[in-house]
C-alpha cells in the first residue's frame, strides 16, 4: 500500500469553510490528518470519515473524502455496516467526548470488542461543546457548569481504562498541540487491523479551556506527560528523573529513578496478550483534573478482526460463485414441493 | 389463499362408502409447548399441501419458552384449514381438536365447533394434571363433552407400546406421541405420511433410535386408525383447482427472507441485514444468516439502533440496507429512519407487528404500527410504506419494497405482522428470470462534466438523488442529518431552502405512486354499495367474509392496500364510488384515520385488537348490516 | 403579548417637538456572534418592558459556537417589537437595524422595510471584512443603501474613547462597543439605562475594570446620541395598556422551567428531572438545576433514553418526573414513553421543536413534531399534548401537562419551539396562592381492605389507576410492559382483555376533555364566514394577521388549541359553523389532517417551513383570499 | 438495619406461578434471592426489583416486593432515577447478557462509574433464552446458534472486566448452583453502598446447556473454579494443589504451589484502591469455552455515591425548608419586575 499518488494536504481540504471557534483544538487535529494522510498511500476515493454529532463532529465536512455527519453517537455502528461490506475501504470515525461515551458508549465498546476495521478519534474535550458547555463523561467531579451549578457529581471515564475493559486491540492516548506525536500515533492507528482508539486531549478555550494546561504547558509539561514508547523504560520529568515501576501492591507506580536505579523501570510493550499492565498505566491519569498522564500507545495486539472474518464466512459459502440466479431457483422451490398440472 | 381471489363456495356432499368427502376441514391441535404441536402442524400442512388442498395456518405458542408442563399458559397450538378450493383464512372455529393433555382442551375447547370432534390423550387425565388445568371433575367423564363427538385414547400409552422396540427411556418413548397423533389424523384424512417420514429420517439422522421410533410412532398412529373400529368413518377434501405450476408451502417470515435473497439477486447488490432478535421477527434474521452464497451478510448487532445504523452504512457503501424488527424496535430505530430520509439512501425496514403498545402481546398479531411507521419520527419525514397480504405475498411485498428504496433513494417502511410471519400458505414458486430486475444506476461521474459533484441534484421523473458510492474518484462528497442546500447538498441554513426541501422529500414519495397501477376492486357483481378496504394480513378474512356475504345475496366490494404511502392515485375516485365505506383492522382505525383525512370520507371501522386474525363471522354480521343501511 | 388577546390598533402621531410619536417600533440588534448582540437585545427589552411598553423579541443566533468573526454564518441578531399597544409577535420587517459589522449588515438588510433607519459601525469596513462578507464595494458608499435612513458611525473607535480611562488593552476596550450601541439606541427612544447599569455592576463584580468599562460605554453612547446633532429626532413609545400588576419579561424556556418548579410545590412531589443536553431545550435543564431548594432535582443522563427512563423511575417511586428534549430526543424516547402509557404513571415529555428531519435545523423553530406526538410509538399508545401559545404561557401549559399527567396517571407530551424556547414577553407575574393545586391521590390501603390490591383498578370519572408507591406495606406489586389483566395488573394473553384494555387506555386518555372548558373562538364581529385555526407558537402571526384583516373590514375568526389531543369535547360544532376552515402550521399540515380525519371538515393549511415563524403579512393575504371565496 | 421483622422466603414469594423451563438455572437463583431476602432486615415494602427483558428479567413477578419488568436493556436507567428520589428503598436490577450487555450496555456502564446505590444481578448464560436462542455478548467465539449457523465471529466481553474498565466498585462472580457462594456474594453487593455488580453463571438447559459444565461438574469443577477469598492466598485444585501468583510480565498466572510455594501466592484483596489487580484476576477467564475462572468478589471499595451526592446538593440548598410558596413567589417575580396600577 505504498502507491506514490503525489497527494498533498491540500488534496485532502474540501472547499467547506472550516467552522470551529478561534483557538479550538479542533483545528490542530485538523491540519495534522490533512498533512499525514497522504502519507498513507490511499486515494481520496477510498477513504471515508465517519462522524456522529457535536462540535469534532464537523470534522468530515472539511476534508475531501467520501464522508458521513451521522446522528448523535451511532457513528461507530454506521461504520461497522460499512467497513463490513467494503473491505477497499479505509473507514475513521471522528466522535467527542459526549459522542462517544456518553449517548453512543453502547456502540464504541461493542466495535471494539468486535474489532470492526475503523480508527476511532474520540476528540476529548471533557466537555459537551456545542450544547454550549455541559458536563461530559469524562469531566472531572465536581465540575461547575451550565447543567452542575453547585459542581458535578458524576465519577468520569478514563477512556483508555474502559477501552481496555472492553478489550480493544489497539488504544493510544495523544494531544492536540503535540503535531509530531499525533501524527505518528494516528499512523500507527491507520495501520492497525481492527478496531483504533485514539484519545485526543483536545482544548475548547470556549467551554473549558486549559483542561489540559497541565500537560501543555511548558513548565508542567514535563512533569506531567509520561510518554510510552515501544521497547523503552518508562520515563518523563525534567531530565528524565521520574520512572514507572510495577507495584508490588498491583498496578504501577511513579518512582524517582534515582531511587530504584534505571534497571527497575518497567519497560514498555504494546504487544502483551495481556492487558493488565496497559490497564495499570491507564490508571496513572487520575479521575480529577488531568495533572499526568501517560500519552502513546498502551496497547496494539492482533486479533481477527470481525469484518474480515465475516466476509471469509461468505466466501466459503461461496458468494463468489456466478450462478445465483440458478440457485436462487433452487432456494426458493425448496425441498417439498408439488406440481399442479 | 392462491391462484386467482374471491372465487370458491363452500361443499360438503356425504358418500355412502364410510368415505366421507368434504369441501374444507379445520382442524387445531394443541398441546404442551414441550408436546411438538407446532412440528405436528406443519407436517400435516406439507402432506395436505402436497396433496393438492389449499391452506392456511394459524400457529399460536405462549410468550414463555417453556412454561411449567400441564399448565394452561404452557399450551402451543397449530390450526390449520385445508379445502379442496381456494380458501382464505385458518377459519375462526375448528372441527377437529387434537387435544394432548387436559391444559389443551380447556384453553381451546371454547373455540371448536358445536358438534365438533375431539381427539384427546386421556394419558394426562390424571387428578393432579386435572387441577394444574383447573378442572373440578374429568371432564372425559362428568358429561360437559356431549355436544361433542369425543375420540378419547390413550395416545401416550399406545405410542410407548409401539416404540417398545428401541433402546428408549420411557420418557424418551413418549415424546413420539405426536407423531402417534399426525399419523391417526393422516389415516383419517387419507393423507400420505411417506414426505413425512422422509422429513423425520433427514431430521434425526444424527440419532437413528429417535429417528425410528419416531417413525414407528407415525405409522403405529396411521395403522391404529386403520384397524380399530372406533373410527366409523375417514374424510376425503380433495385437491384444490390451482394455476399449474410448482408450489411449495411457505411462512411469511420464510417468504420474507426469500424476498430479501431475491432483491439481492435481481438488483446485483449485495445484501447486508442489520437487526437485533425480536419476536415474531427474529425468524428473518435467522434464514438469511443461512444465505451467504448469494452475497447475504447478517449482523446480529448490539442493540436495535446499531441494526439499523449498520444497514445505513452499507447502503452508504452500496449494499442493500435492511433491518427486521418489530414495533418496539421501529421505535427505538426513528431517528435512524429520519437520518435516512434526510441522506436519501436506500433502505428497507421491515416490521412485524405483534400485539401493543409497549412489550404488550408479543407472540400475538396486530396492525397498530402503521401510524408510527407514518409519522413516528421528528420533523416532515415521509417515508413509503408497503403491507403483504398473505404469508407467500411476503415474497412481492419485500421485492417491491427493495425496488422503491433503490428507485427513490429512500428508506421504505414494510409491514408485516405475527400472522403473516408464522401462518403458511401453498406459494407458486416464481420463475426467477421473470422477477422484475432493480436497477441501482450508481453515479459514476459528476452530472456537468468537470463541474462539482452535485449529491443532491435529482432525477427529473423520481426526484432521486444519484446514488455515489465510496471508492469512486471524482464523487467525493459529504452528507449528513443537517439541513442541506438543493443540489449542492451542502449545510444550508437558508429559510426558503429549508422549505423548498421539505417540498421535495415530500413530493419525491409522492411520486412513488407513478409506478402503482390502479386500486384492485372486485366488485364481481358490479352494483356494490359498500366497499370494504383493508390491508396487510386481515385480507383473508375480509376476503372470506365478501364471499360469504355475497353467497347470501347481498353484493359487496373489497380492495386491499399494498402501498399505504403514498396510495394509489385512484383511491380518491375509488371510494367516491361507493355509499359506505367500511375499514376492518386490528388496531382502533388507522388506516381509516388517514383516508378519513385524505379523502373526507366517512369511513367506519370495524377494529379488534384480540392478537388474533379477526374474524370472519363477526366481519359478515358488520358488512351485512352496514349494507342494509344503505338501503 | 399580555391581557385580553385581540385588541389594539396600529397608529403613528407626528409631534412637532423633535420627539415624535410612535405606536411601535421594530428594532434589530445585529452584529457578529461574539459582539454580545443578543445580551444587548436582551437588556432594550427589559428596559423597554420596565417602561411599560407590550414587548416581543425574536432571538436568532447561528448554530455554530463561534463561526469564523466576520463571516456571514458568524452573524447572531436580536430583534425586538415595542409597542403602546398589546401585540402579538416580534415583528415581520424591522423598522431599525443596528448592524456591527458588514456580515451582519448583508444578512439583514434584507428583511428591513424600505425606508428603515440603519446605525451601523463603520469601524470594520475595511476592504478585507468587506470581501468576508462579500461585498464587492463598500455599501456605505456605492448608493445601495440610498433608500434608506443611514447613520454610519464609528462606534467601535469612540467606544474605544470612551473607555480610556479603564486599564484596557484595545480589544478589550472595543468589547463595550455593544454597550455604546445600545446606550444610544436607549436615548433615540428614551430609554432609562439604570436598569442596564445595575445589571452591569451584579453581572461583573467580580471584574471591575470590565464593569466600568462597560457603564461607561453604555453613558458614552446615551450621551453622543443627546450631543450629537446626527439624530435629528427621538422617538416616543408609550406604555401600553395593560392589567394592573406585577411585570416582568420572561422567556418560554425560563417559564417552562418555572412552571415546571411550581408543579412540585403545588403538588406538594419532588420534582425529578432526567434529561440529555439538546437545542433548544438544554436551557430549561440549565434553570432547573438552580432550583434544588425546592427539592428539584436534575440528572444529567447519558443518554436520551436514560434520561426519560430514570424519570419514569422515579414517578414510580412518588416523584413527579420530567424529560425535556427536543424531536430527535423524542424519536428515541419513543420506546420508554409507550412503557409508561403501559405502566399509566404520571410523566411529562417536554419537546421543544426544532426544524426537521433528523438533526436538521436544530437552532430554528418549526411545529412539525405534533404527529410524532401523536403516533411515535408501537401499538396504540394515547398520550395526552398539550402546547403553549406564547413564551409566558409556557408557565401555564407545564402546569396543565403535570395536572393531567398526575390526575389520570399518564405520560404527558407538551409541545413547545424553539421560537417559544427563546423568545421574551412581559408576563403578569403570578400569584403562587391562586395556582392551581394538583393532587397526587396517592393510594394507601388495597382496595377492598384486606383483599390484594388492584393496581389496575380504576377510577370511575377518570379511569386512572392508583398510584401505589414503595414503601407502602401491603401495595407490594409488580407491573410491566406487558399486557396486563384488567383489575389485577397481572400478566394477561387473554384475546378479549387485550381489545378491553386498549380501548380503556384510549378512553382514559379521551376523558381528559372532561377538563377542558369548551373552545375560546375570537369572533368580535359575530358574523365570520373563515376560521383560522392554529396551535403553539403561530398564535402570534395568527392573531395578528386576524387583527389587521379585520382592521381592513373583513370578519375572520380565531380559535387556537391548548389541547391537542383530546381536542375539547366542542370542537367539531366550532368548526362546523364556518364556512372555511384554515390552518396554518410551521409543517406540511398536521393539525389540519387530524381536524380533517376526525371532524370530516375540509379544512385547508398555510404551510411554512422556514425555520422562523409564519410572516404576518402573507397571512393577512391568505386569510383575505379565503375569505373572499366564500362570498 | 438489623430489625427482627421474622420474615420467612415464604413472605417474599408472590402468588404469580413460576414459568421457567424446566431445570433452569433461574430456579436457583430465585429460591437463593427469596432465602436470604429475610436476612437483610428489610421490609418488603421497601424493596424494589426493576428489571428489563429476557427470561431472567422475569424475576420481579415471583417476589412478593415492588418491582417493574421494564423494557429491554433500560431497567439500569429506571433504577437510577428511583434510587436517586427515594433513598430510604432497597433497589435491585435483575438482567441478562443480552439485556445488561447488548442493548443495555451504556446503561449498565454510566450506572457502574456513577456508582449509583443499586445491586445488579447479571443472569450470565451466555445465550439469548427468550428470544429463543441466538449467540449474546457473552457467548465463545464460533459459537453455533439460529443466527450464527457457520458460527459467531464476535469476541465477548467478559462482564468483570469491562465493569472494572467502567470503575465499578463492587464487581463479583457467583455460580447459579452453589447457593452458599450466591448467598454469601450476594449479601455482600446488597450491603455494599454504591453499585453493586454480580455476574451469576447461569445455566439455561434449553438454549446453551453445560455452557458452565466445567465449572460444575465435580470432576472438573475444582480446577476450574478460582475461590477469591479476602484476605487468603489465591488457591485452588484438587488439595489446594494450585495457586495465582503476579506475572513480572504483567498480570497474574495460575502455577502449581509445590514450585513457588505458598508464600509466593498473591493474597486477594478486595478493597484495593487501584483495580488493576482485580482487573489481572478477571482475565484469568479466556474468552473461549468457559474452563476456568476465579468466583468471588474482585473489587469492593468506597466511593462517594451519585445519589447520595445528589441528594446532598439537595440538602446544602435546603431543599428541606418548609417555605416553598413564599420562595417560589419571589424565584417567579425575579429582580427585573414593574408594576402596572
Ligand atoms: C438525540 C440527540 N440528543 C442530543 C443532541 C445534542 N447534542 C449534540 S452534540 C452533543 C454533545 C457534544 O459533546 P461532545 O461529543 O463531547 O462533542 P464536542 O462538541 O465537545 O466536540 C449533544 C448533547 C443531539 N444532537 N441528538
Ligand atoms: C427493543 C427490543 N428489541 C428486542 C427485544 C427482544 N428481546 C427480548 S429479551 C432479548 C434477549 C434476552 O437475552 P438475555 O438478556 O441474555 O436474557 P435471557 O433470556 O437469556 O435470560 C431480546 C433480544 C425486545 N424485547 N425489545
Ligand atoms: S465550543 Fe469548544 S470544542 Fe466547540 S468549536 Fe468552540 S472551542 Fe472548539
Ligand atoms: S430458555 Fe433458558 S434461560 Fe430461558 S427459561 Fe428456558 S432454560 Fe431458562
Ligand atoms: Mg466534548
Ligand atoms: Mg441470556
Amino acid at each position: 500500500m505504498t502507491i506514490e499518488l503525489e497527494l498533498t494536504a491540500k488534496d485532502f481540504s474540501s472547499d467547506q469553510e472550516v467552522r470551529w471557534c478561534p483557538g479550538c483544538g479542533d483545528y490542530a487535529i485538523l491540519k495534522a490528518v490533512q498533512g499525514f494522510l497522504p502519507d498513507l498511500g490511499l486515494r481520496r476515493e477510498n477513504i471515508v470519515f465517519i462522524s456522529g454529532i457535536g462540535c469534532a463532529a464537523r470534522f468530515p465536512y472539511y476534508l475531501d473524502t467520501y464522508g458521513m455527519h451521522s446522528i448523535h453517537g451511532r457513528a461507530p455502528a454506521i461504520a461497522t455496516g460499512l467497513a463490513t461490506t467494503r473491505s477497499d475501504l479505509s473507514v475513521w470515525v471522528v466522535t467527542g467526548d459526549g459522542d462517544a461515551l456518553s449517548i453512543g458508549g453502547n456502540h464504541l465498546i461493542h466495535a471494539m470488542r468486535r474489532n470492526v476495521n475503523m480508527t476511532i478519534l474520540l476528540f476529548n474535550n471533557r466537555i459537551y461543546g456545542l450544547t454550549k458547555g455541559q458536563y461530559s463523561p469524562t469531566s472531572e467531579p465536581g465540575k461547575v457548569t451550565k447543567s452542575t451549578p453547585m459542581g458535578s457529581v458524576d465519577h468520569p471515564f478514563n477512556p483508555v481504562t474502559l477501552a481496555l475493559g472492553a478489550e480493544a486491540t489497539f488504544v493510544a492516548r495523544t494531544v492536540d498541540s503535540d503535531r509530531k506525536h499525533l501524527t505518528s500515533v494516528l499512523s500507527a492507528a491507520a495501520a492497525h487491523r481492527g478496531t483504533a482508539l485514539v484519545e485526543i486531549l483536545q482544548n475548547c478555550p470556549i467551554f473549558n479551556d486549559g483542561a489540559f494546561d497541565a500537560v501543555k504547558k511548558p513548565d508542567t509539561k514535563d512533569d506531567a506527560i509520561i510518554p510510552l514508547v515501544e521497547g523503552e523504560p518508562i520515563r518523563f520529568g525534567t531530565d528524565g528523573r521520574r520512572g514507572v515501576v510495577r507495584d508490588p501492591e498491583g498496578g504501577v507506580r511513579v518512582v524517582d529513578v534515582d531511587d530504584v536505579g534505571e534497571d527497575a523501570l518497567l519497560v514498555h510493550r504494546v504487544g502483551l496478550a495481556d492487558p493488565s499492565t496497559a490497564f495499570a498505566l491507564s490508571q496513572l491519569s487520575g479521575a480529577g483534573v488531568l495533572q499526568q498522564t501517560p500519552i502513546g500507545i498502551f496497547r496494539q495486539v492482533d486479533r481477527p478482526t470481525y469484518d474480515d472474518l465475516a466476509r471469509e464466512q461468505l466466501e466459503t459459502a461461496g458468494a463468489d460463485t456466478p450462478d445465483t440466479k440458478a440457485a436462487l431457483g433452487a432456494l426458493l422451490a425448496g425441498h417439498d414441493t408439488w406440481t399442479v398440472a | 389463499m392462491v391462484g386467482a381471489p374471491y372465487s370458491g363456495e363452500v361443499t360438503t356432499t356425504e358418500s355412502s362408502s364410510g368415505v366421507e368427502e368434504l369441501a374444507s376441514v379445520v382442524i387445531r391441535f394443541a398441546g404442551d409447548s414441550g408436546d411438538g404441536m407446532q412440528l405436528t402442524g406443519d407436517r400435516f400442512t406439507q402432506e395436505s399441501a402436497v396433496f393438492g388442498n389449499d391452506i392456511a395456518t394459524l400457529p399460536n405458542f405462549p410468550a414463555e419458552i417453556r412454561a411449567p408442563q400441564g399448565t394452561l399458559p404452557g399450551v402451543s397450538s397449530f390450526q390449520l384449514h385445508l379445502a379442496d378450493h381456494d380458501i382464505l383464512t385458518p377459519g375462526d372455529t375448528p372441527d377437529v381438536l387434537v387435544a394432548m393433555n387436559p391444559a389443551a382442551l380447556k384453553v381451546n375447547l371454547g373455540d371448536l365447533r358445536r358438534g365438533g370432534t375431539i381427539i384427546v390423550d386421556t394419558h394426562d387425565f390424571t387428578d393432579r394434571n386435572l387441577s394444574k388445568a383447573g378442572y373440578a371433575s374429568n371432564p372425559l367423564e362428568d358429561g360437559s363433552l356431549d355436544d361433542y363427538v369425543v375420540h378419547a385414547i390413550d395416545l401416550t400409552g399406545m405410542t410407548v407400546a409401539s416404540v417398545e422396540e428401541f433402546d428408549l427411556g420411557r420418557k424418551d418413548a413418549a415424546r413420539s406421541k405426536n407423531m402417534f397423533a399426525l399419523g391417526l389424523v393422516s389415516w383419517m384424512y387419507g393423507r400420505e405420511t411417506d414426505t413425512t417420514a422422509a422429513f423425520i429420517s433427514a431430521r434425526f439422522a444424527a440419532a437413528p433410535d429417535v429417528r425410528d421410533a419416531n417413525i414407528a410412532a407415525l405409522t403405529a398412529g396411521y395403522n391404529f386408525g386403520e384397524t380399530t373400529e372406533a373410527f366409523g368413518v375417514r374424510y376425503e377434501i380433495g385437491p384444490a383447482p390451482m394455476r399449474t405450476g410448482t408450489y411449495r408451502s411457505i411462512t411469511g417470515n420464510l417468504a420474507l427472507a426469500y424476498g430479501i435473497v431475491a432483491s439481492g439477486v435481481t438488483s446485483g447488490l449485495p445484501v447486508f441485514l442489520g437487526s437485533y432478535p425480536i419476536t415474531p421477527a427474529s425468524d428473518i434474521l435467522h434464514e438469511l444468516s443461512k444465505h451467504k452464497r448469494f452475497g447475504v451478510t447478517t449482523f446480529q448487532a448490539e442493540d436495535e439502533i446499531a441494526g439499523i445504523g449498520a444497514a445505513l452504512g452499507a447502503s452508504f457503501g452500496g449494499a442493500l440496507g435492511f433491518t427486521t424488527t418489530s414495533g418496539p424496535g421501529v421505535s427505538l430505530k426513528s431517528e435512524t429512519i429520519g437520518l435516512a430520509v434526510m441522506l436519501e439512501l436506500p433502505l428497507v425496514v421491515v416490521c412485524v407487528q405483534r400485539g401493543g403498545p409497549s412489550t404488550g402481546l408479543p407472540t400475538k398479531t396486530e396492525q397498530a404500527d402503521l401510524l408510527q411507521a407514518m409519522f413516528g419520527r421528528n420533523g416532515e419525514a415521509p417515508v413509503p410504506i408497503v403491507a403483504p397480504q398473505s404469508p407467500a405475498d411476503c415474497f412481492d411485498a419485500a421485492l417491491e419494497a427493495a425496488r422503491i428504496a433503490v428507485t427513490y433513494r429512500t428508506p421504505v417502511i414494510l409491514l408485516s405482522d405475527g400472522y403473516l410471519a408464522n401462518g403458511s400458505e401453498p406459494w407458486l414458486v416464481p420463475d426467477v428470470e421473470a422477477l422484475p430486475a432493480i436497477e441501482p444506476r450508481f453515479a459514476t461521474a459528476p452530472q456537468n462534466g468537470d463541474g462539482p459533484f452535485q449529491p443532491y441534484a435529482r432525477d427529473a421523473a423520481t426526484l432521486a438523488r444519484p446514488w455515489a458510492v465510496p471508492g469512486v474518484a471524482g464523487l467525493e462528497h459529504r452528507i449528513g442529518g443537517l439541513e442541506k442546500a438543493d443540489g449542492s447538498g451542502d449545510i444550508s441554513y437558508d429559510p426558503d431552502n429549508h422549505d423548498l426541501m421539505v417540498r421535495l422529500r415530500q413530493e419525491k414519495v409522492d411520486r412513488v405512486a407513478q409506478d402503482v397501477g390502479p386500486t384492485f376492486v372486485d366488485d364481481p357483481d358490479g352494483d356494490a354499495r359498500v366497499l370494504v378496504i383493508g390491508w396487510g394480513s386481515s385480507f383473508g378474512p375480509i376476503g372470506a367474509a365478501c364471499r360469504a356475504v355475497r353467497a347470501s345475496g347481498i353484493s359487496v366490494a373489497q380492495a386491499h392496500l399494498r402501498h399505504l404511502n403514498p396510495f394509489p392515485a385512484d383511491l380518491g375516485d375509488v371510494l367516491q364510488r361507493y355509499d359506505r365505506v367500511l375499514v376492518p383492522e386490528m388496531n382502533l382505525g388507522q388506516l381509516r384515520m388517514l383516508l378519513r383525512a385524505k379523502y373526507l370520507v366517512d369511513a367506519v371501522g370495524h377494529n379488534r385488537m384480540r392478537g388474533l386474525p379477526l374474524h370472519v363471522d363477526e366481519l359478515v354480521e358488520v358488512i351485512t348490516t352496514l349494507e342494509k343501511e344503505t338501503r
